[in-house]
């Protein structure tokens, strides 16, 4: 997957749009296809897209099975009080456990075929008509790119402070949900306290290399949009197309 | 410092707590007993957020928090509904949390905020998947928001006479 | 005081000049253009997301345009011997490796003076060197005017002249072998002595005369030499 | 001989073992730390002192061997309520300690150890007093926020945190980093009299100077393994050693062994400068009685 993150980013949500689209077992064949396609393309082990469903099964199964049981309509094949399972029942079952399958896994293509960094260049890139309703997207831009630098450095601090009270004997995991969250305070305001702390220190030192907010600035990166793109682009479209289609039948 | 280095050191904290809020929802995920779920910390950077920085910085920690937490955990069919969801969260918190200084309205902020989210998540599965898996999520979606808010007014209480703007 | 000079904070009362400009509100764009900062803590000044990016992002306030950034970057980095460095995250540098690019950044904009606020505080010994070696060739290759605080005197012994504050007064100010010898001074200001400094006091209390200046190691045992020959 | 009180047993620790970034810390580590010492231990920059030291207050366990620590035995099976133990006989200072104070007021941050230990309120608040005292804060300090202190109070009342739950071993990674020289001075002396007073002390620290003048013992880690156990005067002697494992001897030695280069003299090479300076005086004085 060499496309342009923005395509990737839009790709997927189109996809995700039309997996609602299928209402029957040609549109649910075709996109399951077009999904192993992706898949081949994106080189990555089957294993790891079942890494990505495994820990929402629960969800899945549950969703699938209130359907199951309270679904009308259809020829009855079971019943027990209020609960039946009909054969319109039993389908949409497996239509939704498809779905629910179809989206995870679209979700999973893009997050391991893109890193964090193209994904933020996307996103930023996305949001530009915003500007026109005044929305301040070069600053956005900024605080997201600024985030994302931190992310390492903050997980290592919480580590580094967690190690310090740990020694101090604290224990993180003893107690009930809300004992254990109450426990992490003597993380955070450490955390917080040498944020701000970061946070003066990086105002000063983006000032003296000349940052004003709001004034403008050049771009080093750049996002291009190539020959690529437009093909996938066509192909979403003749998807979409050959989906309301086959919806009919 | 004048007001110029002042707005830039809030917008560069904000910064800084949009990075804090994607880390504890990765690594502050505590299991909930007798469920197969668990509940993570996000919400407490979002709600800190909020109520140290108002309600435009509040809604982007939330908003883009949960934005950047879903496409890095590969989520990313959720990614544009959290926008949204914790979005309002950290906006309307935030903003209620200056309506009020007195304690009971600082926690209804937050309940608010709460509320807010746990709906827009409902709708978002209920769209997606169906009214089921919506009803599913309110339960931990309101557990982690509860939980949040709890942690985040414990370390605000501290923070504020730390921390000066 | 270095914070006044890049206009980070404002003056009070009085005047600075920076390469003949004021230091004045509206000057500040300038001012900024003609100093490069580099401060204490590595990891807070690090605003890219690669080493790269992070050069650039100098270039990118000062509206350099996205052509000419490349080689502005690739030859900021040469100078401080990080090219190889460039894609690399922050996550994966060492302390002194990102002071490296700070100065990279700094360079980039192509500044007359060079500020360096406690920025080897914070380094291992071989960061420390790495960086301290950089600086003496910076200012001698490259003719930078440099300011360096510090309140190590290993490294006060490697200006020209030395500025001695104390309580926000300016307690001396002159060439560096002569403040850095006057152990009396450094003591008075609670300051550390220079290696060779120690070395003469030890043996002062002896009973042996030492020169009242500040000598390097070089010259320390050039003097002693001579001593024990003279003898 | 002395008993030991830290006993290391062909120790080895892989980061992130089983994944691409796995990196290989320490590889086969045998050695021992006698109780009442003061042991550095030095190595350059990811040489694996901190991961050493981790070891042994059991925040890290051992992918092989095992480590001694008092009644425990640490191994990679080491169970959760040991560690918690563990905690109670080691303390352990990190670089820049002040990073991780959080509570309102100093003392209330100093108790927050010894709460943890379950002590009641009464016997933690002794505690924190006895550790207050030994850092020598004005007691008129005590009921300020420590974020109102300066940088050295700071980091004062961060090692008073670990030493409220009187540690019998106290890990300090390099307990003077970013401190002005007076700074410095005063923890190296708490350091010092801590050790005098019985406590094990073990100090990873980068300034050589540091480790000649306070150490009695030190252990050198090169690229994960040990590469010399024993007193600083016999390590300093061996330039050859040193340049090896990336560190820099001593000022005073590297000065006394330029000069021993031009033709001087000395029995053994000076650690500090008030070794060099009397060896120094000794021979120009020397050489003056000769004329």
């Amino acid at each position: 997957h060499r496309l342009d993150p923005r395509m990737k980013i839009i790709a997927c949500f189109w996809y995700v749009v039309i997996v609602f689209l299928a209402n029957n077992v040609l549109t649910n064949v075709l996109l399951g296809l077009f999904l192993l396609f992706l898949i081949w393309l994106s080189k990555v082990s089957l294993k790891m897209y079942w890494q990505g469903i495994k820990p929402l099964m629960w969800v899945i199964l549950l969703t699938a099975a209130v359907q199951l049981f309270f679904s009308t309509g259809g020829q009855p094949i079971w019943q027990w009080h209020f609960l039946n399972i009909t054969s319109l029942g039993i389908i949409q079952s497996i239509y939704l456990i498809f779905r629910f399958a179809f989206i995870i896994t679209i979700s999973t293509v893009l997050t391991v075929t893109t890193t964090t960094l193209q994904l933020a260049a996307g996103i930023e890139s996305l949001l530009k008509p915003l500007s026109y309703l005044k929305v301040p997207v070069s600053q956005l831009a900024m605080m997201l790119s600024i985030a994302l630098r931190f992310i390492p450095t903050i997980m290592d601090e919480i580590q580094t402070i967690m190690d310090a009270q740990r020694a101090r004997g604290m224990d993180f995991s003893a107690g009930n949900l809300f004992q254990r969250a109450k426990r992490l305070v003597p993380v955070m305001i450490p955390l917080f306290v040498s944020s701000f702390k970061r946070a003066d220190d990086l105002a000063l030192a983006m000032e003296a290399r000349g940052y004003q907010p709001g004034a403008p600035r050049t771009a080093y990166r750049q996002l291009r949009w190539h020959m690529n793109d437009n093909w996938a682009f066509l192909t979403y479209v003749v998807l979409t197309v050959a989906l309301i289609v086959l919806r009919q039948i | 410092m004048n007001n110029q280095q002042k707005g830039l050191r809030s917008f560069i904290f904000a910064a800084l707590l949009l990075a804090i809020t994607v880390v504890f929802g990765r690594i502050f995920i505590i299991p909930i007993p007798w469920t197969h779920g668990n509940v993570n910390l996000c919400d407490a950077g979002i709600f800190i957020a909020a109520m140290l920085l108002g309600p435009a910085y509040g809604g982007i920690v939330g908003g883009f928090g949960g934005l950047l937490l879903d496409l890095i955990s590969g989520f990313t069919q959720y990614a544009p509904f959290s926008l949204i969801a914790h979005g309002l969260e950290g906006i309307i918190s935030g903003w209620l949390y200056r309506k009020t200084s007195s304690k009971a309205g600082h926690w209804l902020a937050l309940a608010l905020g709460t509320v807010v989210m746990v709906a827009a998540y409902f709708v978002a599965d209920t769209i997606m998947y169906k009214i089921a898996a919506g009803l599913l999520g309110i339960g931990t979606n309101l557990l982690q928001g509860i939980v949040g808010a709890v942690v985040a007014m414990l370390v605000v209480r501290s923070l504020k006479q730390r921390i000066k703007f | 005081m270095a914070r006044l000079i890049d206009g980070l904070l404002p003056i009070n009362s009085g005047e600075i000049y920076v390469d003949n400009i004021p230091v004045k509100e509206e000057n500040l764009h300038a001012i900024h253009q003609r100093i490069g900062f580099v401060f204490q803590n590595p990891d807070n000044q690090f605003v890219g997301t690669t080493v790269a990016d992070d050069v650039a992002f100098g270039l990118e306030n000062h509206q350099v345009s996205h052509e000419d950034m490349p080689f502005r970057i690739k030859q900021a980095l040469n100078d401080v011997d990080m090219v190889p460095y460039a894609k690399k995250e922050p996550a994966y540098l060492s302390g002194g490796q990102k002071q490296r690019v700070a100065i990279a950044g700094a360079l980039s904009l192509r500044p007359k003076v060079l500020i360096f606020d406690e920025a080897t505080s914070m380094l291992d010994p071989e960061g420390r060197q790495k960086v301290l070696k950089l600086l003496a060739h910076l200012k001698v290759k490259k003719g930078f005017t440099i300011l360096a605080i510090s309140h190590d005197p290993s490294e006060a012994v490697l200006g020209d002249k030395v500025i001695l504050l104390d309580h926000s007064h300016l307690v001396a100010y002159g060439p560096t072998n002569q403040i850095m010898g006057d152990s009396e001074l450094l003591m008075k200001h609670r300051l550390g002595l220079p290696f060779t400094t120690q070395l003469k006091e030890q043996l002062q209390e002896n009973g042996i005369t030492v020169p009242k200046e500040y000598q390097s190691e070089e010259q320390m045992m050039t003097w002693l030499n001579q001593q024990l020959s003279s003898k | 001989m002395a008993q030991p009180a830290v006993v290391f047993k062909k120790v080895a620790y892989t980061y992130n073992a089983q994944t691409a970034f796995s990196f290989k810390a320490l590889q086969d580590i045998s050695a021992e730390i006698e109780k009442g010492s003061l042991t550095a231990i030095i190595g350059h920059t990811g040489s694996g002192k901190s991961t050493l030291t981790k070891l042994v207050d059991g925040l890290l366990l051992p992918d092989h061997g095992s480590i001694q620590v008092g009644n425990f035995n640490l191994t990679h099976e080491s169970g959760h309520d040991e560690l918690l133990k563990l905690h109670r006989e080691v303390g352990y200072v990190f670089q820049f300690p002040e990073k991780q104070l959080f509570s309102d007021t100093v003392l209330q941050d100093v108790e927050f150890g010894p709460l943890n230990l379950g002590k009641s309120a009464k016997e933690a608040k002794q505690m924190a007093l006895v550790a207050l005292d030994t850092i020598h804060l004005p007691a008129d300090l005590y009921d300020h926020s420590p974020f109102e202190l300066s940088g050295g109070q700071m980091r004062r009342v961060a090692i008073a945190g670990v030493l409220a739950m009187q540690p019998q071993i106290l890990i300090m990674d390099e307990p003077t980093a970013g401190l002005d020289p007076q700074g410095q001075t005063e923890i190296l002396e708490l350091a010092h009299s801590l050790h005098e007073q019985g406590t094990t002390v073990i100090l990873v620290s980068h300034q050589m100077d540091q480790v000649a003048r306070y150490a009695d013992t030190v252990l050198v880690l090169n690229h994960g393994q040990l590469v010399f156990t024993g007193t600083p005067r016999n390590l300093f002697s061996q330039l050859q050693l040193l340049k090896q494992a990336e560190l820099e001897p001593p000022l005073a030695t590297a000065f006394a062994q330029s000069m021993a280069d031009q033709g001087w003299h000395f029995d053994h090479l000076p650690l500090t400068v008030t070794d060099l300076g009397n060896e120094l005086v000794k021979q120009l004085q020397k050489e003056g009685q000769h004329e």
